[in-house]
């Protein structure tokens, strides 16, 4: 197999990184923007192997692990409000959950 | 695993342990009174194992975790805190007619997320750590169903602390490609040898945004109010002092490894960061009338003060970010404890106008309100004075004159908005010939609705508030006219940092 | 009886603690007992301290009680640490006995309000940490009592809350004097660093081994702490809050805006004046201040109508005298001034609180008038109490006039300035007194405001004939003076000359506002001073128009200056662009998640970009 | 082969931020996880590759999935969806991103890495990955870590770390379960949690 340069490897995390960012910002619909969580720590994830890979150490992958432990959990509570908001307020739009905030803010 | 592992372990084994007792207990019968024993006494027993494992301090559990005098210390701390928490909540919880028994499981694990974190000496214990304590507060803060701000509070907590989490690992990815290891000490060594920190750097860059985001620090700080208001009080609690005080801990025992120049950037940009955060912290809460938010806006400001002492890089500037940090914890506990004491199981009492009075009502936990605040405000004879003049004699130390400045103007104007809420505490209660006559009247609109009568009411405190609140209470002051030997002590914890 | 120092400034605070947590339930009768008797006892345990102080010295005139350290950080361990030398001596006999006095006036004037404990609450709490104040052997612990006694001047200004512009007050006092606090407090940081050490005594002598005279630390020091001590005394250019600060109760003014706290910078020169004396700059400075002080509060003081207002112009002009004198070094003269200054103007603001209840809540004195006779008392007790610091202020002229820096120019316009203080003096004690009566009085003072209005009458007196620092063993004057001691004539002459100057002012009052009462209420008054000023200088023309032209002219300027409350617009503005910033700065807080999203992306962009570049 | 793969990716992750029908954008994430699954095979991960199809794409993309079924985010979504993303939405966060990307691709690009020799791979955990004093041949055959070292540094170095992570999973579960709960809202005691109404924007 031929050995894949980490800097490009690196590059294609940063990537996917930075679009999980854009979806984050852009989307206003919740679930949306929990896509997008997953998206950037999926690309933490690839890469911590990557350097894993590099190294030529499990660690990288031990970390991956640990990431997608902490996905999951984080999915779980994330879906979970979901579905309270859903019936507590008609819509997912984030923009129309601003009942916190400064009393009188111009 | 040998035994000694485990015994300079047992704080955060017992911590866990307890959450899993309690989760059975539940599945057997669901009993508040019993589970919220449990899980205090859990916390007893955790810290009655610190002199055991102290005993066999500093030990290292490969490659994981860290048990030296410094990890031990903020282990008390955390654990302190999180039983004065725990007695809190139970009163509070016992008001409201919710399924109260889980909030124990979730406050241990948030706890052992804590220890984990002020232990940790390795990536994946650091952020094992981080995501238990987070995990839980998602939880926490959106613990109470029935209200209708907990979803959103819940919410976005978890999409801001997701994203924040997200920037640290690939941060933390970084610094082990450059790195490859995971833990501190070869870490450091690792960077020393190398001209310089390569990708390293942008990877560290990136994990201040965790850490940041978790200190709430500016910019990282817009959650703070929000969080702070929605979040059941005792939750706020948490969330201003555990969650904080085991971020900085690691904080300080990451970048203590560090000696070199090749590490100023990071510090140019956690100076920064603190300038910005006492000022804009001060001025956010400024004319803020809701207590829970302009507690939090002062927290932003506080952490900032603490990062001047961090900044200083020595070891007294460690002694001192610790001195702060206790001293912070019991301020901003005791103040809580108060709002927390005062809600009823109806409304909580963090409006400006619940307080109005409170002297003549409640004197004592007026009383306790207006030394807390004194305590945030850097007044002399309470522990908060101490502890920002050793921050501020650091900061000097270590000739950093544009973040002492800033810690200077950002007290003055912090000064007012603390004495603003104790004037109004030493107001008349009858807001109907005087509405538009508080002591500090702003021309923001502010309401004049009438205090919560319940609030008001003389009621007796229960014990377990009380005795939280008086141990507080003698620290607060006990710690501002006779500090030595906690300092000694902290001397003596922290010494092994660097 | 020296052991028992520590229990001074203990005593009040008992006094404190008790009120607070048992004021509700105690009865005014006890609230005063306990206000009251707290206060006298430290007064007489004041009395037996200067008995033995002056009787049997302790070794090199210097007390010092170690009760244990506070806290140590660095090499640097303040501790909890009286020490009693013949300045502190003066401070706190001034503190304890005009303190105690003002505590017995309020016992009957505050007697109707409802918040009576929370008043001697705050009372004994004020007088309790400016005792700690004054005794402090290190700066760090008179921080603690200089910012105590900020705290309770802001509560105390603001006691009357239910008036929004009485809170106002009591805010502006606060933020004006927080500028000059923190000033201060990078002064004590810069000799923490320079020196290590906070200890007074020490820092004088390590400041005068490390720093020459002149070099740029000093000065540095000396002008951060001359900042605060300007803020705490309401001097140029952070006087504008005193006025302000009569929002409060009249026993207030009379305690803190008159006797003590605002005396607190004068004493804080007064107690670091081995690191002022490496600064001959700020020493200067010192003088300017004051002068300049003096002169600008006097003017405006002549074109004040609220009674209380006068009275806070004179005592910014009086602390002006106080800092004229420190600045030629002659802090001797100053004490001195100090303590009769505090007696005199303790009195006249006890007095003008009772006649502003006689009149049923009048401040305007030209809508009082004839007031003597009803109320005799408070009409002799002024007059006499009035005479006291003119001797005193002569004692700071002669000084200015043979000491090195001053020199008969300076006289000449610190003899201006007294020549104004007793127009506006005895302008406002004949409209208020003489004259036909404008008022229904129903009221008489009660023996409890009587008898201190005496005791400090007489204390003002006693200060004319008696040097209290000097009985105290307090004489550091300015250097020079001692040879003009030697011929104490000239030095008598000179100082006879301003009281010469005082009293053709007071003739000169009397013309103007009893035997000429053309004036109507709402009219202003300057142009009449140019009338009378016209009738004063018979000879006619040539001196009116010069007179005009030179000082009736600048005198309506610097007043609409002064009225115009520039500097006062100055703070407004601080004020404003800090609440500016808080709106915009709030502004962020949209409640928005995505916005906050974008903050985090901000910042980690920022963090990303800085350790690139 | 990389670079096929890498871009697969990276498409499939731009459509799925971009689609307005969650199910679709969900597809397009499961495409992406799986190219990025290949990804990790590329690299000599294959355990991580297998957990990434397995957990990534399968169990949390079918919570996603389960989540948009109970809310009956179907077709009728998408035109509300359309209105909260107008596209001058994109140009902020895009910049804000590009800029970001452009922070990380700099130090990428002209970072020298140390260069790895064979022997780092039985390297001790604790001990400091050496650096080699002459340049290592950079182009050597990549070894492939497999289940098995994965497994045995998990269960022998990280056993403590994986006992937290079960704590994790712990929390996360309570946390859902307490949340998720259904409760019949007219059950809600008197008296029962009720944060005081804010008040509302002046």
């Amino acid at each position: 197999m031929n050995p894949i340069p980490m800097e490009q490897s690196l590059m294609v995390a940063a990537m996917l990184f930075s679009l999980g960012l854009i979806g984050l910002l852009v989307r206003r619909n919740v679930i949306f923007m929990l896509i997008s969580i997953e998206i950037m720590l999926n690309a933490a994830g690839l890469a911590f192997v990557v350097a894993g890979s590099h190294w030529q150490a499990a660690d990288g992958q031990v970390m991956f692990l640990f990431i997608i432990t902490m996905a999951a959990a984080e999915v779980a509570i994330g879906l979970a409000l979901v579905l309270r908001l859903q019936s507590d307020l008609p819509t997912l739009d984030v923009d129309a959950m601003d009942q916190l905030k400064g009393g009188d803010d111009a | 695993m040998n035994t000694t592992d485990l015994i300079a372990l047992s704080p955060l084994l017992i911590v866990g342990l307890s959450a899993v007792a309690i989760l059975l207990l539940i599945s057997l019968r669901r009993n508040h009174r019993a589970v919220a024993t449990l899980a205090l006494g859990g916390l007893a027993l955790a810290m009655a194992s610190i002199p055991q494992a102290a005993a066999v301090a500093p030990h290292h559990i490969a490659p994981l975790m860290m048990a030296d005098g410094y990890a031990l210390f903020y282990s008390a701390l955390l654990l302190a805190a999180s039983f004065v928490v725990g007695l809190l909540s139970f009163d509070y919880l016992e008001q409201r007619g919710e399924q109260r028994e889980e909030y124990y499981v979730l406050l241990l694990l948030a706890t052992l997320g804590g220890l984990v974190l002020v232990g940790a000496n390795h990536f994946v214990s650091l952020f094992l750590g981080l995501e238990i304590l987070s995990v839980a507060i998602y939880v926490m803060v959106a613990y109470a169903r029935s209200s209708p701000l907990a979803a959103e509070t819940g919410i976005k907590y978890l999409i801001l602390a997701g994203t924040s989490s997200a920037f640290m690992v690939f941060g933390m990815a970084l610094v082990y490609a450059q790195t490859g290891t995971l833990e501190f000490g070869p870490m450091a060594a690792q960077l020393m040898q190398m001209e310089d920190f390569g990708l390293a750097l942008p990877g560290m860059a990136m994990m201040l945004v965790g850490v940041g985001f978790k200190l709430a620090v500016v910019p990282f700080h817009m959650w703070t109010p929000e969080v702070y208001q929605g979040a059941p009080v005792p939750v706020t609690a948490f969330v201003a002092t555990v969650s904080k005080g085991a971020m900085f801990a690691l904080l300080l025992r990451f970048f203590a490894a560090f000696e070199a120049d090749e590490a100023q950037p990071i510090m140019n940009i956690l100076g920064l960061l603190a300038i910005a955060s006492m000022l804009a912290g001060n001025l956010l809460a400024l004319l803020e009338d809701n207590v829970k938010r302009l507690l939090a806006y002062s927290s932003i400001a506080h952490l900032g003060y603490v990062l001047v002492a961090f900044l200083a890089e020595s070891s007294f500037g460690d002694e001192a970010v610790t001195f702060y940090l206790v001293a912070y914890f019991i301020s901003t506990l005791a103040a809580f404890g108060v709002i927390s004491v005062l809600s009823d199981g109806k409304s909580e009492a963090d409006r400006m106008e619940d307080f109005r009075g409170l002297y003549w009502r409640r004197p004592m936990l007026a009383t306790l309100m207006t030394a807390a605040l004194l305590s945030l405000a850097g007044i002399p004879l309470t522990t908060g004075f101490v502890a920002k003049f050793a921050v501020v004699a650091a900061g000097v130390k270590a000739a950093l004159w544009v973040p002492v400045f800033a810690l200077a103007l950002g007290s003055a104007i912090g000064l007012y908005y603390y004495l603003r809420l104790v004037v109004v505490m030493l107001s008349p209660v009858n807001p109907t010939d005087d509405s538009n006559s508080e002591a500090t009247a702003t021309d923001d609109a502010m309401s004049t609705r009438a205090p919560n009568p319940a609030i008001l009411r003389p009621k007796k405190v229960p014990i377990g508030p009380a005795f939280a609140l008086s141990i507080l209470a003698i620290f607060l002051l006990g710690l501002g006219v006779l500090p030595t030997p906690l300092m000694d002590f902290i001397k003596s914890s922290v010494s092994e940092l660097r | 009886m020296l052991n028992y120092l520590a229990l001074l400034p203990t005593l009040p605070l008992v006094g404190f603690l008790i009120l607070t947590a048992f004021g509700k339930s105690l009865s005014k009768r006890s609230v005063v007992a306990i206000g009251v008797g707290s206060m006298a006892l430290a007064a007489m345990l004041t009395i037996g301290i200067a008995i033995h102080f002056l009787s049997a010295p302790p070794p090199g005139h210097v007390f010092e009680q170690h009760l244990w350290t506070w806290f140590q950080v660095g090499d640097l361990a303040p501790g909890f640490s009286l020490y009693l030398d013949a300045l502190s001596l003066a401070m706190i006999l001034v503190i304890t006995l005009v303190g105690f006095l003002i505590h017995l006036y309020s016992a009957e004037f505050m007697r109707d309000d409802d918040a009576y404990a929370r008043f001697f609450a705050y009372m004994n709490l004020f007088v309790s940490l400016m005792l700690i104040l004054v005794l402090a052997d290190n700066l760090l612990l008179l921080y603690l009592g200089w910012e105590g006694v900020g705290m309770c001047s802001f509560l105390l200004i603001g006691f009357w809350y239910k008036k929004p512009e009485n809170s106002k007050a009591a805010q502006k006092a606060f933020i004006v004097t927080r500028v000059g606090d923190t000033a201060m407090a990078i002064g004590l940081f810069l000799l923490i660093t320079q020196l290590g050490t906070l200890d007074i005594q020490e820092l004088g002598v390590r400041a005068s081994e490390k720093w020459p005279v002149g070099s740029g630390m000093a000065v540095a020091a000396a002008a951060l702490l001359l900042g605060g001590a300007v803020g705490k005394s309401a001097q140029l250019p952070l006087q504008t809050w005193l006025p302000d600060a009569m929002a409060g109760p009249s026993p207030v003014s009379a305690l803190i805006h008159a006797a003590t706290m605002v005396t607190a910078g004068v004493y804080l020169i007064a107690r670091t004046h081995a690191l002022f004396a490496l600064a001959p700059v700020v020493l200067t400075a010192v003088m300017l201040i004051g002068l300049l002080t003096q002169l600008t509060a006097g003017i405006s003081a002549v074109h004040q109508r609220d009674i209380k207002r006068i009275l806070a112009y004179s005592t910014i002009s009086q602390l002006g005298y106080m800092f004229f004198a420190l600045g030629v070094s002659s802090n001797g003269a100053a004490i001195n001034h100090l303590m009769t200054h505090a007696c005199f103007k303790a009195t006249w603001f006890l007095a003008a609180g009772a006649v502003i209840i006689a009149v049923n809540h009048e401040h305007d004195i030209f809508k009082m008038g004839g007031l003597g006779k009803k109320l005799p008392v408070l009409f002799w007790t002024m007059f006499f109490a009035g005479c006291g610091p003119f001797f005193s202020k002569d004692g700071i002229l002669a000084e200015v006039w043979f000491s090195d820096t001053g020199g008969p120019f300076l006289w000449l316009l610190g003899l201006f300035g007294v020549f104004v203080t007793s127009i506006y003096l005895f302008r406002l004690l004949f409209t208020v007194f003489l004259g036909p009566l404008k008022n229904d009085v129903h009221w008489k003072p009660g023996l409890a405001i009587t008898i201190p209005l005496v005791i400090l009458a007489t204390g003002s007196v006693v200060g004319a004939i008696v040097e209290y620092p000097r009985l105290l063993g307090y004489h550091p004057y300015a250097t020079g003076t001692e040879a003009a001691h030697a011929s104490p004539y000239l030095h008598a002459a000179i100082g006879k000359i301003a009281v010469g100057v005082a009293l053709a002012g007071i003739y000169v009052a009397y013309r103007l506002f009893v035997r000429h009462k053309h004036y109507e209420a709402g009219e202003v008054v300057v142009p009449h001073i140019t009338l009378r000023m016209r009738r004063l200088f018979a000879a006619g023309w040539y001196f009116d128009r010069a007179y005009h032209a030179a000082f009736v002219v600048p005198f309506q300027a610097t007043s609409r200056f002064l009225r115009s409350e520039l500097i006062d617009r100055g703070y407004d503005a601080v004020v404003a662009l800090v609440q500016t910033g808080h709106r915009q700065i709030r502004r962020s807080q949209t409640g928005r998640l995505r916005w906050y999203a974008a903050g985090i992306a901000v910042g980690a962009v920022f963090c990303l970009g800085a350790v690139l570049l | 082969m990389f670079w096929l793969t890498s871009i697969v990716a990276i498409v499939a992750t731009l459509l799925a931020i971009s689609r307005l029908n969650a199910t679709h954008a969900l597809l397009y994430l499961i495409v992406s996880f799986l190219s990025v699954a290949v990804l990790f095979l590329q690299l000599g991960a294959p355990f991580v590759a297998a957990i990434e199809v397995i957990v990534y794409a399968g169990a949390i993309m079918v919570l996603f999935v389960f989540v948009i079924m109970l809310l009956n985010l179907g077709p009728h979504a998408v035109e509300g969806e359309r209105q909260l993303l107008p596209p001058h939405a994109w140009i902020g966060p895009g910049l804000l991103a590009a800029v970001l990307l452009l922070e990380l691709l700099m130090p990428l690009s002209n970072n020298q890495f140390i260069p790895t020799t064979g022997t780092a791979k039985h390297a001790d955990h604790s001990t400091i990955p050496t650096i080699p004093t002459e340049a290592a041949p950079q182009l050597q055959e990549r070894m492939v870590v497999g289940p098995k070292e994965v497994g045995i540094k998990l269960f022998s170095t990280y056993l403590l770390a994986v006992e937290l992570a079960g704590f994790l999973l712990l929390a996360g579960l309570v946390g859902a379960f307490h949340i998720g709960r259904e409760e019949p809202r007219t059950s809600a005691k008197p008296g029962a949690m009720e944060v005081p109404s804010q008040e509302g924007p002046a």
